[in-house]
């Protein structure tokens, strides 16, 4: 599955980069997210329980940033198992100062879901999917945007 | 397959449900018929940690026309709605929505309100709901409240319902005279989820169509209604001409995903297929009503 | 006579349906011992991945959970691989990675069943996701992704095979007027039975002697093939095939599942039951079919067909585990000639390994007979298209003539018997195939579609004969053991082993023919290694052609006995006596006569001096050729033009299997295997997703046909007996299946042929036909 | 844990169970009565079918404590005194069984739209067996043995002689 987007976010391009490189923050816009353990500022390990209604799935991604170019570019791969099913990912973000204080955030993310939820989970996984990493872009929007600068 | 283990509670009223629900926020799930929820468990794509069976709670297996509605509690069964000489005299698309969930045996144990609060964009009578413009009447700690089909459908096995709300009937509008109704369902072999599904509505002023309320099933992240095709009905002769147009509009307002039911633009085309022969069904019922 | 013999040719009511109608069947779910044990299998989300690591000790700690085995427990005794039947091995459980999704990764033995089921959410396993290649045309492209790094040559690429004058067959292309040429991909299915596998494994220390009930269609080949591998004598070894709920070919292969829970019985001592779940059975048992054809076949332009040639690519997943005879490796697929006295042919197929499951059995045929047939079939009206020739016409034009029989085949076969022309014009005068022609000519006229598709399809079946017909070496023979009582009841124990086509009445109405017993006083017994005598199992329709045919040479050796012993009864010379109207009489003198049961009591209280006590036999048959049972199916469908849906309207099927045994029973048989032809024409298919999940892996996704859009099928019959079986049968297991299929697409075909479509891939989905109604103006709502 | 208490074929079983349990493992490893089958995980194979206060239902998607004190029929229940019920001797006149794996769940389904509906035609027969899969008989036999069954208890069929089906 592949989904790209882009936010208009209203801060500096500095702070969203450092958004990204602090673990806290971004694990806090991952939804259904329980618990961290970190690695390093570049891998880190967040408990996330993730779906729709009453069908969710709790996975522990393996959480790792490379292809580090700051305050632009970073790619985000992320690796998880659970309940017969494996979750891998990758995002790539790109950032761009539009002014002093806003920035544009493209970001793509390409997702690979192995096993009984996506065998089973078919026909309900792409819209699924598309939702929860809109709702982490807007999550990141959202709280950059609030945060007093 | 083996569900995980779950708590199970058989509250003997509403507020016994109720009570239960709110004391275990979030972790405790309802259980109706359990057609939908115990293949989910099975599965284990759901492990709720409490399940409130409500089953055993008085009154809501009432099925009755009152106060200008049929009133269908939410323990209703598919099997008792497609028996009813109510339905089969009155109700024309809800019997044939009822007729096209999943199999006869299964029908025994599920419930309409299932259908509707399980909120599968793949399940049938949403979409009819829509069509016959339904409320939900749901009831929490705060007591109950009326929702209408629309705001109660929120997406993809979401509902408007809190966690410590029951639904307790849906609400249908008795149907006014010369109006007519139709439920058309294509799936891939008999106990299937619809490739697509249209419910229709239909209320004739002479030979002019005075109302109209269309539903769409599983082609969507939810049961959608085409606002645009409805609007266009209004005022129009229902002449096949009339027909495919409304028919172009409600394909319009399909947003349909390629799956194992075929590709999108497929399921689109079929919208369109489906609506038309709806709408005839339902017109002609109109005429003979 | 006092109790009716009811041999051959009677519909006789099944000697084994009292049990199941009183649900006291006994499956192998149904089987408890005490102390037994529950088996549950952890199983690879990925479809190619690296592990790691497996880490038990969360499940070890549930309580319940005995064991947790892994495939480095089993690499140290030597069983973390074991053989195919195609030369190839497999993995029983994984050492460092997985191939294909859903295979084995970690057992659970447990005290109980949900106690299993939990323990294998609590294994923890760490996996290094790698590409995964699930099309094996990519498969063979340099770079690819390499399934098997084990081997040593280190590309996807298992074998290739041809059959038949390539030489002569290109000549001929390059001869021909008219050439029709199609790509034909036959998808994955599977076959479903209603009951998934399962096994109860109980090995007893103290004598050294395992037993292992299991759903298997061949108890004496698996018991073989577990000596071999786990060096326990096969004498202390037994396999019991209890009753079995649909096998279809899906029973024939040896799964890790039976190999880790026999480990596991051995391990702790306990009886260890391990049954599948329907997605275990979907995802990872036998596939069948999976063939990518591509077909050309040379006429003149008269319509005289010259030459065949088809290249295939055959994806058989991650190991070649495919049930086929070894010298086969894509089994009988040069049967492709069909019903047609084609001169040349030539076939090449190429076996490709994928990130998918092993497999490649039957789905209800004999070895590919399936895909040769579908081609075939397909090309002759591909052929009738170019060249504006009616479809039945064409055929009746190339048939093999009657004439010609035994006929031997461009590809070298020899065809025992058939008329394939009276086939067609039965099949053709049942379903009023002129008035069906005009019809649909007039509705063309008006817009509606309808078509009329023909499938004029020859079998190949029974195998051996050994001196060509063999599995990991067991030649290819089947068996059967008579015991006549005193009181003249008998015994007959058989090699095969029934799934449902009713065994335990037609061998016993095969036995009262030959010995003019009454079929109720005949025990069938099978499926029992400790007991049957050794066979090869019942698939490919083989089990009437082999041990069939042992049933009744074992009955004429005790009737050559029973000669003698009637003779001594008679005190008449044995050239004296005739076989009539079941009995030994004199001849010129029917009143001096013995019944077998006279003949039987005499066997074991006033036999002869000098003569053996007893009235038995047993006969190991090696059939001298195959059979080739052949049908003429006609189907005729309605096109939704506002759905693309394909309604099967009417749907006649002329049958020859040569002589019957039960005529009921083989309608049965012919009502089934049509259903299990249409279920992948329309319905059923098997598809992976670029990350090599498994799309259909519930019945909610793997469309099995229910009695709402399977039809009336309407069945009749002419006989061609086999020249060289004892009683004139062919077997009839799987002809409908095989020769279903493509009279349904020749229908679909036939009512769009008008706007240029030659050829649609099964299954025929409505949106594929859609697609083709709004391609070409004809869709409407 | 769950006291459930369930009459099945007349007879009270009672047991502690989990509440997951389903009911088609109550009927089967509780009250040892395995004519009744599993084939799918999904509800759409039927072989588990049972009726439940009369009404078929698949037993394999109910828990045992949802249907706590009902009346549960199985296929061990259809004989009666003895003598086969006319659905089984339906479905062994018309061959309507091979593997006999799906056939408990097929003739109860049928021994309840008989109930319903005495007198079935084809099309009826179809519907209401449209949730049971059999992969054998082509369902053709099947529908002959419903209704060979219907016309038996209509009273339209000789009696038969029991020993033809010991």
């Amino acid at each position: 599955m592949h989904f790209e987007g882009s936010e208009a976010i209203r801060a500096p391009v500095d702070a969203v980069w450092a958004f990204f490189m602090d673990a806290p923050s971004v694990a806090g816009c991952a939804p259904g997210f329980q618990k961290m353990e970190v690695l390093s500022p570049e891998h880190y390990k967040p408990t996330v329980a993730v779906g729709v209604g009453p069908v969710k799935a709790t996975f522990t991604l393996d959480v790792t940033l490379t292809d580090l170019r700051p305050p632009h570019h970073a790619t985000m791969r992320g690796h998880g198992i659970a309940a017969g099913s494996g979750v891998d990912l990758e995002s790539q973000l790109d950032l761009a100062a539009t002014g002093e204080s806003s920035t544009s955030l493209a970001w793509t993310m390409d997702a690979v879901v192995s096993g009984a939820i996506a065998s089973m989970g078919a026909r309900l996984l792409e819209n699924t999917a598309q939702k929860v990493t809109a709702r982490f872009f807007e999550c990141v929007r959202e709280k950059l945007g609030t945060a007093p600068r | 397959m083996i569900p995980s283990a779950f708590e199970y509670a058989a509250p003997q009223s509403l507020a016994e449900a109720i009570s239960f629900l709110q004391g275990h926020a979030g972790q405790a799930k309802v259980l109706a018929g359990g057609q939908s929820l115990i293949p989910l468990m099975k599965f284990r794509l759901a492990s709720p940690e409490y399940l409130v069976d409500i089953a055993r709670v008085p009154g809501l297996a009432h099925l009755e026309e009152r106060a200008g509605h049929l009133a269908i509690g939410s323990m209703v069964r598919e099997a008792v709605l497609e028996a009813s000489p109510l339905i089969r005299a009155r109700y024309p698309a809800l019997l044939e929505t009822s007729l096209v969930v999943a199999d006869p045996l299964v029908r025994n144990f599920a419930t309409v309100g299932g259908n509707v609060a399980h909120a599968d964009p793949a399940n049938d009578h949403p979409a009819t709901m829509l069509a016959l413009r339904a409320h939900a009447v749901v009831e929490g700690p705060g007591g109950r409240r009326t929702i209408a089909i629309d705001d109660f459908l929120v997406d993809t096995f979401e509902t408007a319902l809190a966690p410590d709300e029951v639904l307790v009937e849906l609400q249908v509008p008795q149907p006014a005279a010369h109006s007519g109704s139709a439920y058309v369902k294509l799936e891939r072999k008999v106990g299937d989820y619809a490739i697509a599904g249209v419910a229709v509505q239909v209320t004739l002023e002479g030979d002019v169509c005075h109302e109209a309320g269309l539903g769409l099933t599983n082609v969507g992240s939810k049961a959608i209604r085409p606002l645009e095709a409805e609007r266009f009905l209004v005022g129009k002769r229902l002449d096949e001409d009339v027909l495919r147009q409304a028919a172009d509009l409600a394909a319009t307002a399909a947003e349909p995903v390629s799956d194992l039911r075929g590709p999108a633009e497929y399921k689109r085309a079929m919208v369109r297929t489906l609506t038309v022969r709806a709408l005839r069904k339902a017109a002609q019922r109109a005429k003979e009503a | 006579m006092a109790v009716a013999i009811q041999g051959m040719g009677h519909s006789v009511k099944r000697k084994e349906d009292p049990r199941f109608l009183r649900g006291r069947g006994n499956y192998i779910d149904d089987l408890k011992l005490p102390g037994m044990l529950y088996m549950d299998i952890l199983r690879s989300p990925y479809a190619h991945a690296i592990i790691k690591s497996i880490d038990a000790s969360r499940a070890l700690t549930l309580p319940g959970v005995l064991a947790v085995i892994t495939g480095k427990d089993l690499d140290a005794a030597g069983l973390a691989w074991m053989p195919t039947l195609m030369s190839d091995k497999q993995m029983v459980l994984p050492v460092d990675r997985v191939v294909y999704q859903a295979q084995e990764v970690a057992a659970v033995i447990a005290t109980e069943r949900y106690i299993a089921a939990d323990g294998i959410t609590l294994i923890d396993v760490d996996y290094e996701p790698l590409p995964v290649v699930v099309d094996p045309k990519k498969a063979l492209e340099p770079g690819a992704t390499l399934v098997r790094p084990d081997r040593e040559q280190k590309d996807n690429h298992i074998w290739h095979w041809e059959a038949g004058d390539k030489t002569a067959t290109d000549q001929s292309f390059q001869e021909a007027a008219v050439v029709a040429k199609e790509d034909i991909y036959l998808p994955r299915i599977h076959v479903s039975s209603i009951e998934t596998c399962g096994c109860v494994a109980s090995f007893d220390k103290m004598a050294g002697k395992l037993t292992i009930w299991m759903t298997t269609q061949a108890p004496h080949a698996i018991r073989t093939v577990f000596s071999l591998v786990s060096k326990i004598p096969e004498h202390n070894i037994r396999v019991i095939s209890p009753d079995i709920g649909g096998g279809f070919g899906g029973k024939v292969p040896v799964y890790p599942g039976y190999v880790i829970a026999t480990v596991a019985s051995i391990t702790t001592g306990k009886p260890v039951k391990w049954i599948e779940d329907r997605s275990e059975n979907l995802q990872a048992d036998s596939f069948a079919r999976d063939y990518h054809m591509t077909a050309e076949l040379a006429a003149t332009a008269d319509g005289k067909m010259k030459a065949l040639r088809i290249k295939t690519i055959a994806d058989h997943g991650a190991f070649d585990a495919a049930a086929n005879p070894s010298k086969f490796p894509a089994g009988l697929f040069s049967i492709c000639t069909g019903s047609y006295d084609i001169p040349a042919a030539h076939m090449e197929v190429d076996g490709v390994y994928t990130n998918k499951p092993p497999g490649g059995i039957a789905y209800r045929c004999s070895f590919r007979v399936t895909e040769a047939v579908h081609a075939i079939e397909r090309m002759v009206d591909s052929l009738a298209l170019k060249l504006n020739m009616d479809p039945a016409a064409l055929r009746l034009k190339n048939f093999i003539p009657p004439e010609s029989f035994p006929y031997k085949s461009a590809t070298g076969w020899e065809y025992d018997s058939g008329n394939y022309p009276a086939a067609l014009h039965k099949a053709m005068d049942t379903i009023g195939y002129a008035d069906l022609r005009r019809e649909q000519a007039e509705k063309r006229a008006r817009g509606e579609l309808m078509g009329i598709g023909i499938s004029t399809f020859t079998e190949i079946v029974g195998a051996g004969p050994s001196h060509t017909f063999d599995i990991l070496g067991i030649k290819m023979f089947d068996s059967c053991e008579i015991r006549v009582h005193p009181t003249g009841s008998a015994i007959v124990r058989i090699g095969v082993q029934t799934q449902g086509q009713g065994h335990e009445t037609t061998f016993a109405q095969i036995v009262a023919e030959e010995l003019g017993l009454p079929v109720e006083n005949i025990t069938v017994e099978h499926g029992d290694t400790d007991t049957a005598p050794y066979g090869l199992g019942t698939y490919a329709s083989r089990s009437t052609a082999t041990a069939g045919a042992a049933a009744a040479m074992a009955a004429r050796k005790i009737r050559e006995k029973a000669r003698l012993l009637a003779a001594h009864l008679l005190e008449a010379s044995p050239d004296d006596l005739e076989w009539k109207d079941y009995q030994f009489q004199v001849k010129g003198d029917p009143a001096r006569a013995k019944t077998m049961a006279d003949i039987a009591f005499a066997a074991y209280t006033n036999h002869p001096q000098g003569m053996e006590a007893g009235l038995e036999a047993v006969n190991y048959y090696d059939p001298p050729n195959l059979t080739f049972p052949f049908g003429s199916y006609i189907c005729v469908v309605d096109i939704d033009r506002g759905t693309g849906e394909v309604k099967i309207r009417r749907f006649v099927a002329i049958d020859d299997c040569g002589n019957i045994i039960n005529p009921m029973i083989v309608d049965g048989q012919i009502h089934g295997g049509l259903t299990m032809g249409m279920a992948p024409a329309l319905l059923e298919e098997i598809s992976y997703d670029e990350a090599g999940n498994m799309r259909q892996s519930t019945f909610m996704d793997y469309l099995l046909p229910t009695a709402m859009e399977t039809p009336a099928w309407e069945l009749d019959k002419t006989c061609t007996p086999s020249p060289h079986h004892p009683f004139g049968a062919k077997g009839v297991g799987e002809s409908a299946t095989v020769g279903a299929p493509p009279a349904i697409v020749n229908a679909v075909v036939d009512a769009l042929s008008h706007v240029g479509v030659s050829h649609i891939d099964i299954p025929i989905t409505p949106w594929k036909v859609y697609a083709i109604l709004e391609a070409h103006g004809l869709a409407a709502p | 844990m769950a006291e459930v208490q369930l009459n099945i074929n007349g007879q009270p079983h009672q047991a502690d169970v989990e509440s997951r349990l389903l009911l088609v493992h109550f009927i089967r490893e509780v009250a040892n009565l395995t004519g009744t089958h599993i084939g799918c995980d999904s509800t759409s194979c039927g072989a588990c079918t049972v009726l439940v206060d009369g009404l078929p239902a698949k037993s394999c998607t109910l828990f045992a404590v949802q249907v706590n004190g009902a009346d549960i029929s199985t296929v061990e229940g259809l004989e009666q005194d003895g003598q086969l019920h006319p659905i089984q001797e339906g479905f062994f006149e018309e061959h309507g069984l091979q593997c006999g794996f799906c056939t408990p769940g097929m003739m109860m389904a049928g021994v309840a739209l008989l109930e319903r509906n005495a007198n079935p035609s084809e099309a009826d027969v179809r519907h209401a067996i449209s949730g049971n899969l059999c992969r054998c008989t082509g369902y053709v036999n099947i529908v002959k043995a419903i209704q060979y069954a219907g016309a038996k208890m209509r009273g339209e069929l000789p009696e038969r002689a029991a020993k033809e089906v010991a």
